[in-house]
């Protein structure tokens, strides 16, 4: 039967479906919980009290608290490449088959090899590492820092690649409210009556917060029923959205939040298309944050202990789970909500040892109380230390209000020091908590623009203000919104008195006293820390580790400030307050990822012919986010180079032809296009005639050659501008800049054109009779009609438009033929075609590349953004006739120094060398050191018109020392060579070929 | 040489041809590739934007948006794209010749750029499809807040994107640079699964 | 954050280029001291801590440069102008 | 007191009631020689070899909250020195150098860590240019490996060698690069300095500067005028607030650069890894954390924080590039103000102001550069000239036309 192997199961009670059992395995074991269960609240149940080892001294630990909040119950969660590393169980909702293991043990959680660090505790203390390990020098990295960082880490990652999808999206809405407690609740259903869009998030997977773990009557009813029937109403809204299983973890800049939903972690398998989970971005007009509070623990020794579990968090495993977590119970606290957790469990049928609470005078109702429970009540005393073996609690040492120790049996205590509103989210811009004296907690100062804070999160913790507060600043966030709110009738709830006296440390306790529990950051460390020097609240946190671990310090902060407090004798408030930082609780990095990784990390632009370019079988290479085809293999080519140098042989035989349709291309229109142009070009463009293209260099404003490419003049008022492909959006930008910002008054209109114009190169002694089989009968593309740097409109196939350059890239006979993007494909096929008795021959990047260096055009590898028109040998280039872009700056001594390094080629003296980009130049006989580097070699080829390799490279002096040696210096290839300094353009240096 | 007539290729073709893909009935989305759309940019030149909106308004009928905007007669649509700029879109006319003809229409009172071939348009609609676009554009789509007739330069998921609503259904048309059409593709198929979709042309 | 671009409405940051400080101006090159006046422009700033005036790009939208004011501590957007004096 | 292995057992032994503060909480003289401003990595180093190697006397730290508050505690804890240009390489190796004796030197362990950082790559283009650098680094005698795509996967095999939008095509590392404890590097040197005297005064914030004729006299602060010939700001993104106080225009930008730590693992990356296309890198911390980070946030501010466009593009690159951390949650993302030069490169000069020395420009590379920087800015004010390894850093050169731009990127501050 169910309820034999869940040991501490209560038999009734509970808002679990004890009509579904759950199958799951901790540790190997196989158990059984019910739905609605957490695995936390299902080990309770389950009498599990040991779930996993500390950090740093591998303590046993047991689950701490019933939230998200928990430092010690971590378990790897799934398996395999699902491996799920410091999984909190108070946070995983039971599904059958969940399979989970404590982590940061070995060999098992029972017997724990390193929890010999116990015993060097200590040396271990804060800062230990800082003062040791340092001889002998070398071992730190050998020895010592291997074994610390295999005791460290927690849980173990799968090092598989994720399997699971992730997806984000954007959400918008009037009010966001955040936490669906009773706060929540009320603030999301006054704002929804007022007709604005809400979105109400809770991390949990039921709405009601506390309502689920206490016993609360709202308006008559219970506090879960009250919640039922908020959440209906809210549900039948259709200007609401709830969202369960979502967490809100951080704030950013006009009200942007982040939050991540939980889509299938709580199913047992992949459900087909849905993702494990979503990121929202959600912006909102008016955030109203309900997040509750988060009990803090009592620093005492053994506070650790398993079996020393929050008090309101007993309540939730009685309360809402229906699991006990002891079966002798003490309780600790110094206020009067802890003693609710004494009121369940007795109404629960739980016998209560103790209670234990530092005040001396309480009130006669909660002394009756005691009696009832039947415990022995220690007004004025307080649990000095806790004791037990691995597997839990066994003792308490009490001391009483008379200074006597007493020694109780318990194997539970919960403990209670008072509550810290959970204002995480109320720092995540940058604003700090001011301490509230009356409630002695922090509470938000200055929260984020359009965010206000009500209820607990506000330090109301009364359940009465929690429901009027939460619809107060839901009427107020919907009115500031645009939408107009009238206040709902709160609902009548019972007295809760929030007493309290605090008590942040128990002097004179024996035993390690806890402050992090998943750091290990003892009150002893503070000390410690105090008497170095590092009093400041963020050297106390960097220098104990206090608050870094996976919740932040969400139990710990407060009571760490507090103990410094006391040690420096400044105030709370003077002592400070540590940042949260996004995001509230930690979220898997490939949620921020979604849908952009593997092969979707940037989307894919493909060229007009890249269908035929795949049919032939070519590899494509990346360009920026373009794929271009590298090359086209034939049959028996197996060496890349092999078929690239067909293409370049090929092409400079007979014809070849290459799509360069990812060049950028700009219609640039308008009156006073060429006067724009001429302000953005080094040389001049306005006195282009119509029907010509020119090259032109454009600089940045610091006088470094930005891009190149050529522009031709279509029209009175049309000139086209081709840019390089990585540089077209940057150009675009660069133009709308001069446009719009420096010369509004220039009659210039810009459009990009890049995508509408499929275009290839078709170069080659037989360009000129290939076109002809594509040019309709009645255009002229005779050398004397269209001539070198000639451009023109004309229609091809039938009709087609296309526009006609005679440019070249690869130095022969060549034109650039472009027609509308979706007949490239017709287009390049054609080309084949009529190509064909020409031997028309396909080339890709590479060849591309090998022919503009054996023409010694510059390119992506000498365009680097430290070099100047100068430096490529265009200083004749720029124009002294007018103001362009970069002029100035060009002019500055370290830009127009004649020493600087210029463009040259390279030829290997022993012509069978391979040259290789990257190499250094230096003096032959010169030392290899800095001060004898005279430059690099930027880009090499093996060229097949010339049979050896060739190289461009910018080297000092170049331009005067043609003809001269140096040696090519590559010690990182182990390579060292001579190689000869000549012009950079190795073939047809007159251009004779351009022209015929 | 006139037997070679050439035909224009879908940017989509290969792209939509998904396995495993949802036909259930009562589909979330449904994607329609638009390749009929005729389009050009048109801005006005400098200091005539009321001369163009004068001649736009006489030959079309139709009274230029001062916002992103979409504004129709018959088969013809300007849509508001940037101060004093406009996408013209024409559905079933002669892509080849749209921009001259627009030209022609409008004299010399705007610059014209034929952007016919450079975008790739997809039609969708259905219930799901807000929850679709959800997952990759950061614009609220919501009917109070979007509605037919407002259009919107953005992106979706990192591709950018120009969009615009044609109905309540609500139906979108949703285009992207062409050579973006795969990428585009594959997100909304990756992100519209969970709903069912259904492919009206293929 | 958000942008409220003029033509466009509010927008995803995403969507936008920066470029920097909006209230240096192209000196005429024409200037006797062009080569100062021109280093001060393209590399000297201000960088205040506080409201600032700069220039982004809607790279993803109507592609007009903006001058944004916005408070460089607390990330604050008080508005956005188009970038060119005569818009049309 | 001598931190080792005996004296923390000893000290075990007493129940560690017999620390001493690292650093002594001075209170501020009236005088100095040296005022530096800024107790951060560079302040504090700055001041420690002032004493050190310079035999400076008087020399106090103001810092105007507590030491290490600034980027030393919010960096992605990376040191390395594969640099390309000469103006750069000689200065990060000796900061390498140094790194490399610190511990020993400061009697502090600061966790050096030399793992080595890998920079990948993903192109021809990409392989050239890293073959120039590290070849240039050779030339100055610094170490560099130009690997293959199979010794890449065989050094980190992790990597989404089979369905990457970007394939690595190989790597260049720099066997010698690595890791160290960030904040340990401030209370080091701190600890160190106050050994010698140097006064460390923090929550004392500047306010003004007293200049007669052109010279410095000293500066005004929140706790009072301290006079000093000689000041040094090493204030990093507030470089401009203060230097506005002096009268001064740099060309400097403030931005936020953000950093990410997951939550606590066991060893799963064994070095530094840099996705050469995307924005991301990553190391994991000897407490098990997986410290990552990108690009700056690409914008003016002087928030200590950053937004969430950022995040997103850093993990895409993660995951893009090893697909194996999905699962691991991040922890918590902060931010840092990045003093962002014109050319990428720092300022280590003298001002138009006599005796006022400014230490600015660092960039996201200030980590690395700290104890380097401190040794040539205290070579600076001790001697009035610039040490022979950071002479390029001159304020002048943008004006010259002398730029250090490794990148390429120009006067765009937020593309460096």
């Amino acid at each position: 039967m169910a309820a034999q192997s869940q040991p501490a199961r209560l038999q009734s009670g509970g808002l679990i479906d004890r009509a579904r059992p759950l199958e799951f395995q901790f540790d190997g074991r196989k158990m059984t919980g019910y739905a609605g269960d957490t695995l936390a609240s299902a080990l309770v149940a389950n009498g599990v009290t040991l779930t996993g080892r500390s950090f740093k001294y591998h303590r046993p630990r047991g689950v701490l608290t019933a939230g998200s909040e928990e430092p010690n119950a971590l378990v790897e969660l799934r398996g395999g490449s699902r491996r799920e590393p410091n999984t909190k169980a108070t946070t995983v909702e039971l599904f059958a088959g969940l399979e989970a293991r404590s982590q940061n043990r070995w060999p098992s959680l029972t017997f724990d090899a390193l929890s010999v660090n116990s015993l060097f505790a200590p040396l271990l203390v804060a800062g230990f590492y800082y003062k040791t390990f340092m001889w002998p020098a070398a071992f730190w990295e050998k020895l010592y820092e291997p074994l610390i960082r295999k005791a460290a880490g927690l849980g173990r990652a799968s090092g598989l690649p994720d399997p699971d999808t992730y997806e984000k999206a954007f959400a918008f809405c009037d009010v966001l409210v955040i936490g669906g407690g009773p706060t929540g609740l009320m603030a999301a259903l006054t704002a929804c009556r007022a007709g604005a869009r809400v979105i109400l998030c809770d991390e949990d997977f039921g709405f009601g917060g506390r309502l689920l773990s206490e016993t609360f009557e709202i308006a008559g009813i219970s506090g879960a029923s009250w919640v039922g029937e908020t959440v209906a109403e809210l549900a039948e809204s259709a200007n609401v959205t709830l969202m369960r299983r979502t967490t809100v973890f951080g704030v950013y800049d006009t009200g942007t939040y982040g939050a991540l939903e939980r889509v299938g972690d709580h199913l047992p398998t992949h459900v087909p298309h849905q993702p494990r989970q979503r990121l929202w971005k959600i912006v909102a007009k008016r955030a109203v944050l309900a997040a509750g509070a988060i009990e803090r623990p009592i620093v005492f020794g053994g506070n650790d202990r398993p079996g020393a579990v929050m008090a309101a968090a007993v309540r939730s495993y009685v309360n809402r789970y229906a699991a006990v977590p002891g079966r002798r119970i003490a309780v600790f606290t110094n206020n009067d909500d802890g003693w609710k957790t004494v009121a369940d469990c007795a109404a629960a049928g739980i016998p209560v040892e103790a209670v234990i609470d530092p005040r001396a005078n309480l009130p006669e109702g909660l002394r009756n109380l005691a009696d009832r429970a039947g415990a022995t009540l220690f007004a004025g005393g307080r649990v000095l230390d806790a004791y037990g073996v691995s597997s839990g609690l066994q003792a308490i040492d009490v001391e009483t209000a008379g200074g006597s120790i007493v020694t109780l049996n318990a194997d539970c205590l919960a403990m209670s020091g008072g509550w810290n509103p959970a204002l995480a989210l109320t720092t995540h811009l940058g604003s700090r908590p001011v301490w509230r004296p009356d409630i002695h907690a922090f509470v938000a100062s200055a929260p984020p623009p359009g965010l206000e804070v009500a209820g607990a999160a506000n330090g109301s913790l009364a359940l009465a203000a929690c429901l009027a507060e939460g619809a107060a600043e839901g009427a107020k966030a919907a009115e500031a919104a645009g939408f107009s709110a009238s206040m709902p009738a709160i609902p009548a709830v019972g007295a809760d008195p929030t007493g309290m006296m605090p008590l942040w440390k128990v002097e004179r306790s024996r035993t390690k006293a806890f402050v992090d529990f998943q750091n290990d950051v003892t009150a002893k460390d503070i000390a410690i820390s105090e008497s170095e020097g590092y009093r400041s609240v963020e050297h106390l946190k960097r220098y104990t580790a206090l608050g870094m671990a996976t919740d932040q310090g969400k139990t710990a902060n407060v009571n760490a400030l507090a103990i410094m407090a006391a040690l420096t004798g400044k105030s709370i408030p003077e002592t400070g307050v540590t940042t949260f930082r996004p995001p509230y609780t930690p979220v898997a990095i490939a949620a921020f990822a979604g849908h952009h990784r593997g092969k979707h990390f940037r989307p894919t632009r493909l060229t007009p012919s890249h269908l035929w370019a795949a049919e032939q079988g070519a590899p494509f290479v990346e360009t920026g986010q373009w794929l271009r085809a590298q090359w086209y293999p034939r049959p028996g080519e197996t060496d890349w180079l092999v078929s690239v140098s067909r293409e370049v042989n090929a092409t400079r035989s007979g014809v070849g032809v290459c799509d360069v349709s990812t060049l950028g291309k700009i219609d640039i229109m308008g009156a006073d296009a060429g006067a724009f142009l001429d302000r953005v070009y080094i040389n001049t463009f306005s006195t282009l005639a119509i029907g010509k293209v020119r090259y032109g260099v454009m600089l940045r404003e610091d006088g470094i050659v930005m891009d190149d490419g050529t522009t031709a003049r279509l029209a009175d008022h049309h000139y086209y501008m081709s840019t390089t492909t990585v540089n077209a959006a940057k150009v675009m930008q660069h133009l709308e800049f001069c446009h719009q910002v420096l010369w509004p008054e220039l009659d210039v209109q810009l459009a990009s054109a890049t995508e509408q114009w499929a275009q290839f190169a078709i170069a080659g002694p037989n360009a000129r009779d290939t076109l002809r089989g594509l040019i309709d009968p009645e255009f002229d593309i005779s050398n004397e009609a269209l001539p070198y740097m000639g451009a023109t409109t004309l229609t091809i196939c039938g009709g087609l438009p296309a526009r006609l350059f005679r440019i070249s890239f690869s130095g022969e006979l060549a034109y650039e033929i472009a027609v509308p993007a979706g007949y490239g494909d017709g287009l390049i096929r054609a080309i084949m075609s009529v190509g064909a008795p020409f031997g028309v021959t396909p080339y890709g990047t590479e060849a591309l590349g090998v022919m503009r260096i054996e023409k010694g055009h510059a390119a992506g590898n000498e365009l680097n953004g430290t070099i100047t028109a100068a430096d490529l040998g265009l200083g004749r280039m720029m124009s002294t006739k007018k103001d362009y872009i970069g002029r100035v700056m060009a002019e500055r001594p370290g830009l127009a120094d004649p020493e600087r390094p210029r463009l040259v080629g390279f030829k290997p003296v022993d012509r069978a060398q391979r040259l290789r980009a990257g190499a250094h130049f230096l003096p032959l006989g010169a030392k290899a050191v800095a001060a004898n580097d005279e430059g690099f070699m930027t880009s090499v080829a093996f060229s097949p018109s010339l049979n050896h390799w060739i190289g461009l490279g910018y080297l000092k002096n170049g331009a005067s020392r043609l003809g001269e040696r140096v040696r090519a210096h590559d010690p990182v290839r182990g390579l060292e060579f001579e190689v000869e300094i000549c012009d950079p353009i190795f073939i047809d240096p007159k251009g004779e070929r351009l022209r015929v | 040489m006139s037997d070679l007539a050439l035909k224009p290729l879908s940017a989509f073709r290969g792209h939509l041809a998904f396995t495993g893909m949802s036909e259930a009935s009562g589909a979330g989305v449904t994607l329609e590739v638009r390749d009929d759309l005729a389009m050009a940019i048109v801005i006005a030149r400098k200091g005539r934007l009321a001369a163009l909106a004068e001649n736009v308004c006489q030959t079309y009928g139709i009274d230029l948006p001062a916002g992103p905007k979409r504004v129709a007669a018959g088969s013809l649509a300007f849509i508001g794209t940037g101060p004093g700029q406009f996408l013209a879109v024409e559905q079933g006319g002669d892509a080849l010749t749209f921009a001259s003809r627009l030209a022609g229409a409008l004299g010399d009172a705007a610059s014209i750029s034929d952007q016919s071939a450079s975008r790739a348009v997809l039609r969708v609609s259905g219930p799901r499809v807000r929850g679709v676009l959800a997952k990759g554009l950061a614009i609220d789509l919501h009917p109070s807040v979007f509605r037919p007739g407002d259009a919107a330069l953005s992106s979706i998921a990192l591709i950018g994107a120009h969009l615009w609503q044609l109905d309540e259904r609500p139906t979108y048309e949703i285009s992207v640079f062409r050579s973006l059409a795969g990428s585009f593709a594959e997100f909304i198929w990756s992100s519209a699964a969970e709903y069912g979709v259904t492919i009206d042309n293929p | 954050m958000r942008i409220p671009c003029p033509y466009c409405g509010e927008r995803d940051i995403h969507e936008f280029a920066y470029l920097g400080d909006a209230t240096v101006s192209r000196p005429d090159p024409a200037r006797n001291d062009a080569v100062q006046a021109f280093y001060e422009y393209v590399y000297l700033r201000d960088n205040p801590a506080g409201s600032f005036q700069e220039l982004w790009y809607h790279a993803a939208g109507c592609h007009s440069w903006l001058v944004v004011t916005r408070d460089t501590r607390t990330h604050a957007i008080f508005g956005a102008r188009l970038a060119s004096r005569e818009a049309s | 007191m001598q931190y080792s292995a005996f004296s923390l057992l000893k000290n075990a032994l007493t129940g560690h009631r017999h620390w001493q503060p690292a650093w002594r909480d001075s209170e501020p003289r009236s005088q100095y020689d040296v005022v530096i401003v800024g107790g951060g990595g560079h302040g504090l180093a700055t001041a420690y070899y002032l004493a050190k190697v310079h035999g400076v006397k008087n020399i106090a730290v103001l810092e105007k909250s507590y030491i290490g508050s600034g980027n030393v505690g919010r960096n992605t804890t990376i040191v390395r020195s594969n640099y390309l240009l000469p103006g750069n390489i000689p200065f990060y190796e000796w900061s390498m150098k140094l790194w490399e004796g610190l511990e020993q030197d400061l009697n502090y362990n600061a966790m050096v860590s030399q793992r080595g950082v890998l920079n990948l790559i993903h192109s021809d283009t990409q392989r050239d240019a890293y073959a120039r650098r590290a070849n240039a680094m050779r030339l100055h005698g610094v170490d560099s490996v130009l690997l293959d795509k199979d010794e890449v996967r065989k050094m980190v095999p992790f990597l989404n060698y089979e369905n990457a939008r970007f394939p690595i095509q190989g790597g260049m590392l720099q066997p010698r690069g690595g890791t160290v404890r960030h904040d340990a590097v401030a209370w080091g040197y701190a600890r160190a300095g106050d050994q010698r005297g140097v006064d460390i005064i923090q929550n004392c914030e500047v306010t003004g500067f007293r200049i007669s004729n052109g010279k410095m006299m000293g500066v005004e602060t929140t706790r009072g005028y301290i006079g000093a010939g000689k000041v040094g700001l090493a204030v990093a993104g507030n470089t401009s607030r203060v230097a506005t106080i002096a009268g001064l225009r740099l060309p400097i930008e403030s931005h936020v650069l953000q950093a990410f730590v997951s939550e606590g693992i066991k060893p799963l990356i064994p070095n530094v890894i840099t996705f050469g296309a995307g924005h991301f890198y990553i190391s994991q911390s000897d407490k098990g954390g997986l410290v990552f980070g990108g690009d700056i946030d690409g914008y003016n501010s002087y928030a200590q924080r950053g937004n969430l466009p950022t995040l997103e593009d850093v993990c895409e690159g993660g995951m893009a590039l090893m697909p194996m951390i999905g699962r691991i949650r991040l922890l918590r993302q902060w931010g840092g103000i990045m003093d962002m030069s014109m050319d990428g490169s720092p300022i280590i000069d003298k001002t138009p102001i006599d005796g006022l020395y400014l230490n600015a420009g660092w960039c996201y590379g200030g980590f690395k550069a700290t104890p380097a920087s401190g040794w040539c800015f205290a070579h600076l004010i001790a001697r009035d000239s610039p040490h022979e390894f950071a002479a390029a850093y001159r304020m002048d050169r943008f004006r010259t036309g002398h730029m250090i731009d490794e990148k390429g990127q120009g006067a765009q501050p937020n593309l460096h």
